[in-house]
C-alpha cells in the first residue's frame, strides 16, 4: 500500500502535486518546531532551583519574520490550490454526459447513449466524462479516491463533476456524505474500459451478459449480481435484519404484509418484489427499495432467485 | 473596583426629546405604509429598509440612550449587525453564484 | 466560621455601589441584545435568501397579510416604547408614581399588541394558512412567533418591575432594573420595526 | 506583582462549607467551576467510552460487534456529547469560572446568580438530551438536513437539548465579557492581563454572538420536523445547503470556542515552568482576538464539496488561510518562550509541550483541508477525522489535562502523585498518536468517515488505530484515578508550588471564599519572570 492511492484520472496528478507541496512544507515546519522544542526542553532543562533566566519579552524582527514568511507561503498555497480547483470544476466542452442518481443506498447511472446501470459506472479510457448528479432522498456524495474527485449530491438540485479516466481498471465509488443506516454499504464500482471494450459494452453486450458470465450456473450468477447490484446493502445472508428482510431462508417463507395480507415468498412474489417493490411491503419494513425494472433482465432476476433458493 | 467606575454620570433624556422622537417615528411609519401602496419596483424594498433603519436608529439612539453610551457599548451594538450582514451577504453570494440555477 | 458562611449564603456579596451595578448591568444588557440580534439574524438571513429566490411567491403571499392590522400594531408598539422611555426618565428623576403608571401603560400596549396578533393568526388559520403553507408563511409565523415570545417575556419582566416600582423599590439613585427592562422592551420594538415592512409592506 | 495585603480576616477555604444546598445554590464562581468540571468530565468519560466502543467495532471490516444503525447512533452520541456537552462548555466554563475572577483580582464574576443559572440551564439541556436517548438520533452531530428532517429517530429532543444548552453558553459568555471589562483590580490594565484572560475574552465573544445562530437554526430544524415548514426541504422550495451555511456559521467559531481557552492555558503554563516571560505577549493576546474575528469569516470551508458556489468556495478558502497566520504566531511564540529558560518538565508542562507538538500537526493538516483542490479529495474522509481529533484532543483536551494538573493544587489544596501523572501523560500521548496518526493515511487512501463497515484494504490501519485507542483509554483512566485519589490524600498543597506570579497563586490553596481579603493593587504584568535588564523594565 502506497501512501496515496493510484492516480487514475487526468485530475489526480494535479491534485497530488498540490498535496505533495503542502506535505513537504508541513513536514518542514513540523520538524523545525519539534526539533527546536525538544532541543530547548533538553538544553534549558532546570538543573538547579535557583537558576537565573533572562528577561526576554519579545523580538520584533523575529516576530515579523515568522509572521510574514508563513503568510506568503499560505497565499501561494491558496493560489496553487485554487488553480487546480478551477481545472477540476471546469468540464471540457466535448465531455460526454452521464446522469447519476443517488438514493438510499444505491447509485443509478443513465448514459448519453440511453443505457442504464446500477452501482456500476462504465466509462471509456481517455474520454472526458461529465457527471450530472442528483439525489432522490437525502444528501450523498460521489467519491472516487483514485480519480481524486468528490461532489455531494443533493435532492432537488443538480451538481456536477468531471474527469478523464486514464487507466483501465475497476475502482471504488464511495458515498462520502452520511446518508443513514446503509451509508457504508452504498458502494459502487467505476469500470474503465479500453475504447475497444467500451464499444463492445456500448453495443449492448453488457460485460455480465457476455459469454463468460452467462455460462455461470444461475445460482453463482445470482450471487455475483447480489454483490454487484447492491442487494447486499439491505439484505443480509446470515439472517440479520439490515434494512430489508434477510435472504437467509427467504424462499418459501410465509408472513404478513404491511397491508395485513399474508404472503408466501415463491417465485412470483420474489419477481414482483424486485420489479414492483413498493406494492407489497413485509410487515415491519419501510418502503424504501427502488424498482429494478430495466436494471435487471429476466435472466438475471431468475439467477437472483436461484441464488436465494440456495440460502436455507 | 475598576478604573471604569468613576465616569458613570448618567445622562437623563428629557420628555420633550422622547415626544419629538415619537412624532418622527409615527410620521415615518405613515410614510412607509403610504409608499408601500405605490409601485417603485425594486426600490420599494430599499425605501422600506432605509425608513426602517432610520426608525431603528432613532429608537436605539434616543429611547435606548445609545447616543450617550461609551465606545465599548457602541462596539457591541454594531458588531452583531456587521456579523448579520456578513451572514446574509455570504449566504446570498453562495446561493446565487452556483452553477446550476435553481 | 458561622459568620463567614452567612456572608457566603447572602449571595457572595460583591459589595457593588449602585453606580457600579448600573455600569455592569448595562454592558451585560447590551451584550444580551447583541445575542438577540443574532438570534433573529438567522431568520432575517433566511428571509433575504428566499425572497431573492422566490419574489413572486413573497409578493403574492404577503397580500394575504392584513396591512392595517400590522400598521396598528406598529403604532401600538412604538407608543409603548415611548411610554417605556418616559417611565425610565421618570424613575431617573425619582417620580415613582409616574414611572409605575408609564410601565403599566406599556404593559397594556404589549397586551394590546398580543390581542391584535391573536386575531391576525386566527384569520390566517381561518383561511387555512399555516406555517407549512409555503416558505413565506413559514417565515411569517416563525418570525412573528419568535417576536411574540419576546413580547411575552418582556411583559413578564415589566410586570415584575412595575410591581416593584409601585412598591417604591426604585428611585433616582437606583433605577437599574427599570432601565434594563426598558432596553429589552425597546429591542422588541426594534425587531418589529423591521418585521413590519418586510412581511406586511414589501413582501 | 501585587501588593497583597496579609490576611486580616480568618481564612475560610471556599470548599469548607458542606451540604447539598451549599453546592446547588452556590453563587461562588469557584464552586460553580467545580460543578461544571464534574459535569463536563462525566460527559467526557461517557463520550469517551462510546468512542472506544466505535473503535472496537471498527477493528474488523464487517459489522460484527454492533449493527450499522447502532454504530451510527454511537458516532452521533459521541460527537454530540463531546462537542456540545464537554468541549464547548469545557475549559471555558470550568476553568474560566474558577480562574477569571482570581486572575483579574475580583471577588466573583459580574453576575454571580446568572452564573449559577447558566449552570442549571446546562443541566436542563443535558437532561433533555438524556431523555432523547430513549430513541437516540442517528444523524451525526452535524444534524444535516434532509436526513435529520426525515429519519425516524428522535432528532427534535436532542436538538432541543442542544438549543437549551446554547443559552448556558451565551449567558456564560456575556458574564465573562462584563467581568473582564468591569471587575479588574486597580492597576490590572489590559496589557497586564494574563493571556488566559485574553483567550477567555475572545472565547466569550464567540459564545455570545455565534451561539444564537445555531439556536435559531436548530429551532428551524425543529419546526421543519414538527410543523412541516420547508426551509431546508427542496421539495418545498427550501435548500439543504442553507442549513449547512447556518450550522457552520456557528460551528466553525465553535471550534475556536473549544481551542482558544486551551491556548490560553498553554500561555499560562509555559512561562511558569520555563521561568521566562511569555515571548511576544501582545502578539499572542491580539492573535486570540484575531482568530476569534477571522473564525466568523471561514465557515464554508466545511462545505467545499457540498454544492456551494465556486466563487464562495474560493473566497472562503482564501480567508481560511488567513486564520493560519495568528495560529502560527502563537506556536512560534510559545516555542521561543522556552529559549534560555529554566525548564521543569512537570506533568502540566508535559501536557503543554504535548499540546504544541500535536496542535502543530492539527494546524498543519488544516492547511491541507483549506486548500481547495486537496480538500476535494480529503473531505469527509478519515483525514478530516484525524485532523479534527488532533485539534480537539491534541489541542483542547491536552490543554484541559494540562490545566487540571497545573491548577489542581490551587483548586483543591491537595497534590496528586506526580510520577503517576507523568506515566498517564506518556500513555495518553503515545496512545493518541497511535490512534489518530494512521487515520491521516486512511483518509488519503480514500476511506470515508462514518462507515460502519469498510473495504478490507483498510483493515490493518484501522486495527492499529483501535489498539491505540486502548492505550489512550488506559492513559485517561490512570490519569482520572490519580487525580481523584489525590483529592483524598493528606498532602496539603502549598500556596504557590511553582513560583507563579499570577494573582490566583497569591492567595491560599484552596482560595478563600471571597478570594481576596482586600482587592489587590496590581503594579506589574503577569509575566515578570527572569532577571530584568534596566532597559526592559
Amino acid at each position: 500500500m502506497t501512501w496515496i492511492p493510484e492516480a487514475a484520472s487526468n485530475l489526480a496528478g494535479k491534485v497530488d502535486g498540490v498535496l505533495l507541496v503542502i506535505t513537504l512544507i508541513s513536514i518542514f515546519f513540523f520538524v523545525l518546531i519539534s526539533a527546536v522544542l525538544i532541543y530547548f526542553a533538553v538544553k534549558y532543562r532546570r538543573r538547579r532551583e535557583d537558576e537565573e533566566t533572562p528577561y526576554i519579552t519579545g523580538n520584533e524582527t523575529f516576530e515579523i519574520i515568522w509572521t510574514v514568511i508563513p503568510s506568503i507561503l499560505l497565499i501561494l498555497l491558496f493560489v496553487y490550490g485554487y488553480v487546480v480547483y478551477k481545472d477540476m470544476r471546469t468540464p471540457p466542452k466535448d465531455a460526454v454526459d452521464i446522469t447519476v442518481t443517488g438514493k438510499q443506498w444505491l447509485w443509478t447511472f443513465d448514459y448519453y447513449n440511453g443505457k442504464k446501470t446500477l452501482n456500476e459506472l462504465y466509462v471509456k479510457q481517455n474520454v472526458p466524462v461529465r457527471m450530472i448528479m442528483r439525489a432522490d432522498d437525502v444528501l450523498h456524495s460521489f467519491f472516487i479516491p483514485q480519480f481524486r474527485v468528490k461532489q455531494d449530491i443533493l435532492p432537488g438540485r443538480y451538481t456536477q463533476l468531471w474527469f478523464i479516466p486514464t487507466k483501465v481498471g475497476t475502482f471504488d465509488i464511495f458515498c462520502a456524505e452520511y446518508c443513514g443506516t446503509g451509508h457504508s454499504a452504498m458502494l459502487g464500482k467505476v469500470i474503465v474500459l479500453s475504447p475497444e471494450a467500451y464499444d463492445i459494452w456500448e453495443k449492448g453486450i453488457g460485460m455480465d451478459d457476455g459469454a463468460a458470465v452467462s455460462s455461470l450456473p444461475p445460482a453463482e450468477l445470482g450471487e455475483k449480481i447480489y454483490k454487484q447490484k447492491g442487494c447486499n446493502a439491505c439484505h443480509s445472508l446470515d439472517g440479520s435484519v439490515v434494512i430489508g428482510p434477510s435472504f437467509k431462508g427467504l424462499f418459501g417463507r410465509t408472513g404478513v404484509l404491511e397491508n395485513g395480507k399474508s404472503y408466501t415468498a415463491d417465485e412470483n412474489y420474489l419477481i414482483a418484489s424486485i420489479y414492483e417493490p413498493q406494492e407489497e411491503i413485509v410487515e415491519g419494513f419501510q418502503p424504501v427499495m427502488p424498482s429494478f425494472k430495466g436494471i435487471l433482465s429476466e435472466n438475471e432476476v431468475d439467477a437472483v432467485i436461484a441464488f436465494i433458493k440456495t440460502l436455507k | 473596583m475598576s478604573e471604569h467606575t468613576h465616569s458613570q454620570e448618567k445622562h437623563i433624556t428629557s420628555y420633550k426629546t422622547y415626544f419629538i422622537v415619537w412624532v418622527a417615528l409615527m410620521v415615518l411609519t405613515f410614510v412607509t405604509v403610504y409608499i408601500s401602496y405605490l409601485d417603485f419596483g425594486q426600490l420599494n424594498i430599499v425605501i422600506a429598509m432605509v425608513v426602517a433603519s432610520i426608525k431603528a436608529g432613532a429608537v436605539a439612539l434616543f429611547f435606548m440612550h445609545l447616543k450617550f453610551e461609551d465606545s465599548i457599548t457602541w462596539l457591541f451594538a454594531l458588531f452583531p449587525i456587521a456579523l448579520l450582514f456578513l451572514l446574509i451577504g455570504m449566504t446570498i453570494l453562495d446561493t446565487f453564484t452556483r452553477i446550476f440555477p435553481i | 466560621m458561622e459568620q463567614a458562611n452567612m456572608d457566603h449564603a447572602e449571595g457572595h456579596d460583591l459589595h457593588l455601589t449602585p453606580e457600579q451595578e448600573y455600569g455592569i448591568s448595562k454592558l451585560g444588557m447590551w451584550l444580551f441584545l447583541g445575542t438577540e440580534i443574532m438570534l433573529f439574524g438567522g431568520l432575517f438571513a433566511a428571509y433575504a435568501i428566499f425572497r431573492a429566490k422566490y419574489p413572486e411567491m413573497f409578493l403574492e403571499s404577503h397580500q394575504e397579510l392584513n396591512r392595517e392590522m400590522g400598521a396598528v400594531n406598529t403604532c401600538i408598539l412604538i407608543f409603548s416604547s415611548l411610554t417605556m422611555a418616559i417611565g425610565v426618565t421618570a424613575i431617573q428623576r425619582g417620580k415613582q408614581m409616574l414611572a409605575g403608571i408609564m410601565i403599566l401603560v406599556t404593559i397594556i400596549c404589549g397586551l394590546g399588541f398580543g390581542v391584535v396578533k391573536y386575531f391576525e393568526y386566527g384569520a390566517k388559520f381561518a383561511h387555512h394558512i399555516y406555517p407549512d403553507t409555503n416558505i413565506f408563511f413559514s417565515l411569517y409565523f416563525m418570525m412573528t412567533g419568535l417576536h411574540m415570545l419576546h413580547v411575552f417575556i418582556g411583559l413578564a419582566v415589566l410586570g415584575v418591575i412595575m410591581v416593584l416600582t409601585f412598591k417604591g423599590k426604585f428611585n433616582e439613585k437606583y433605577s437599574t432594573p427599570v432601565e434594563m427592562g426598558g432596553l429589552y422592551w425597546h429591542l422588541v420594538d426594534l425587531v418589529w420595526i423591521y418585521l413590519f415592512p418586510l412581511l406586511y409592506l414589501v413582501g | 506583582m501585587a501588593n497583597h495585603t496579609v490576611a486580616t480576616n480568618v481564612y475560610v477555604p471556599f470548599l469548607e462549607q458542606k451540604g447539598f444546598l451549599s453546592w446547588f445554590l452556590t453563587t461562588d464562581h469557584k464552586r460553580i467551576g467545580i460543578l461544571y468540571l464534574i459535569s463536563i468530565s462525566l460527559f467526557f468519560l461517557i463520550a469517551g467510552v462510546l468512542a472506544l466502543l466505535m473503535r472496537f467495532e471498527l477493528m474488523t471490516p464487517m459489522s460484527d460487534f454492533v449493527s450499522p444503525h447502532t454504530y451510527n447512533v454511537l458516532f452521533t452520541l459521541h460527537g454530540s456529547l463531546m462537542v456540545f456537552f464537554f468541549i464547548v462548555p469545557g475549559l471555558a466554563a470550568s476553568f474560566g469560572n474558577f480562574l477569571i475572577p482570581l486572575m483579574i483580582g475580583a471577588p466573583d464574576v459580574a453576575f454571580p446568580k446568572l452564573n449559577l443559572a447558566s449552570y442549571w440551564i446546562y443541566i436542563v439541556g443535558a437532561i433533555i438530551t438524556l431523555i432523547a436517548l430513549l430513541s437516540p438520533a442517528d444523524t451525526g452531530w452535524t444534524f444535516y438536513t434532509p436526513y435529520s428532517a426525515t429519519t425516524d429517530t428522535d432528532v427534535v429532543m436532542i436538538t432541543f437539548g442542544v438549543f437549551v444548552l446554547g443559552f448556558s453558553s451565551i449567558l456564560t459568555g456575556m458574564n465573562f465579557i462584563v467581568t473582564i471589562h468591569k471587575m479588574r483590580a486597580p492597576g490590572m490594565t489590559w496589557h497586564r492581563l494574563p493571556l488566559f484572560i485574553w483567550a477567555s475574552y475572545a472565547t466569550a465573544v464567540l459564545q455570545l454572538l455565534a451561539t444564537p445562530v445555531v439556536g435559531i437554526t436548530l429551532l428551524m430544524l425543529i419546526a421543519e420536523r414538527s410543523l412541516g415548514v420547508g426551509f431546508f426541504d427542496p421539495a418545498k422550495g427550501g435548500d439543504p445547503v442553507l442549513f449547512q451555511n447556518f450550522f457552520w456559521f456557528y460551528s466553525h467559531p465553535a471550534v475556536y470556542i473549544m481551542i482558544i481557552p486551551a491556548m490560553g492555558v498553554i500561555s499560562e503554563i509555559i512561562p511558569v515552568f520555563a521561568r521566562k516571560p511569555i515571548f511576544g505577549y501582545k502578539a499572542i493576546a491580539y492573535s486570540s482576538l484575531g482568530i476569534a474575528f477571522i473564525s466568523f469569516l471561514v465557515w464554508a470551508h466545511h462545505m467545499f464539496t457540498s454544492g456551494i458556489s465556486e466563487v464562495a468556495a474560493t473566497i472562503f478558502s482564501f480567508l481560511t488561510f488567513l486564520v493560519a497566520i495568528p495560529t502560527a504566531i502563537k506556536v512560534f511564540n510559545w516555542t521561543a518562550t522556552l529559549y534560555k529558560g529554566s525548564i521543569e518538565l512537570h506533568s502540566a508542562m508535559l501536557y503543554a509541550l504535548g499540546f504544541i507538538f500535536l496542535f502543530t500537526i492539527g494546524g498543519l493538516t488544516g492547511v491541507f483541508l483549506g486548500a481547495l483542490a486537496v480538500d476535494i479529495h480529503l473531505h469527509d474522509t478519515y483525514f478530516v477525522v484525524a485532523h479534527m481529533h488532533y485539534v480537539m484532543i491534541g489541542g483542547t483536551v491536552m490543554g484541559f489535562f494540562g490545566a487540571l494538573h497545573f491548577w489542581y493544587p490551587k483548586w483543591f489544596g491537595k497534590m496528586f502523585n506526580e510520577s503517576v501523572a507523568k506515566l498517564a501523560w506518556f500513555l495518553v500521548f503515545v496512545g493518541f498518536n497511535i490512534t489518530f496518526f494512521p487515520q491521516f493515511f486512511l483518509g488519503i487512501q480514500g476511506m470515508p468517515r462514518r462507515y460502519a463497515t469498510y473495504p478490507e484494504e483498510f483493515e490493518s490501519l484501522m486495527a492499529l488505530s483501535t489498539y491505540g485507542s486502548w492505550i489512550l483509554g488506559l492513559g485517561v483512566l490512570i490519569m482520572t484515578v490519580n487525580l481523584i485519589k489525590g483529592l483524598f490524600s493528606d498532602e496539603k498543597a502549598p500556596q504557590n508550588p511553582y513560583g507563579s506570579l499570577s494573582l490566583e497563586w497569591q492567595v491560599p490553596s484552596p482560595p478563600p471564599t471571597l478570594n481576596f481579603d482586600k482587592i489587590p493593587i496590581v503594579t506589574d504584568w503577569t509575566y515578570g519572570y527572569g532577571k530584568k535588564k534596566e532597559v526592559d523594565a
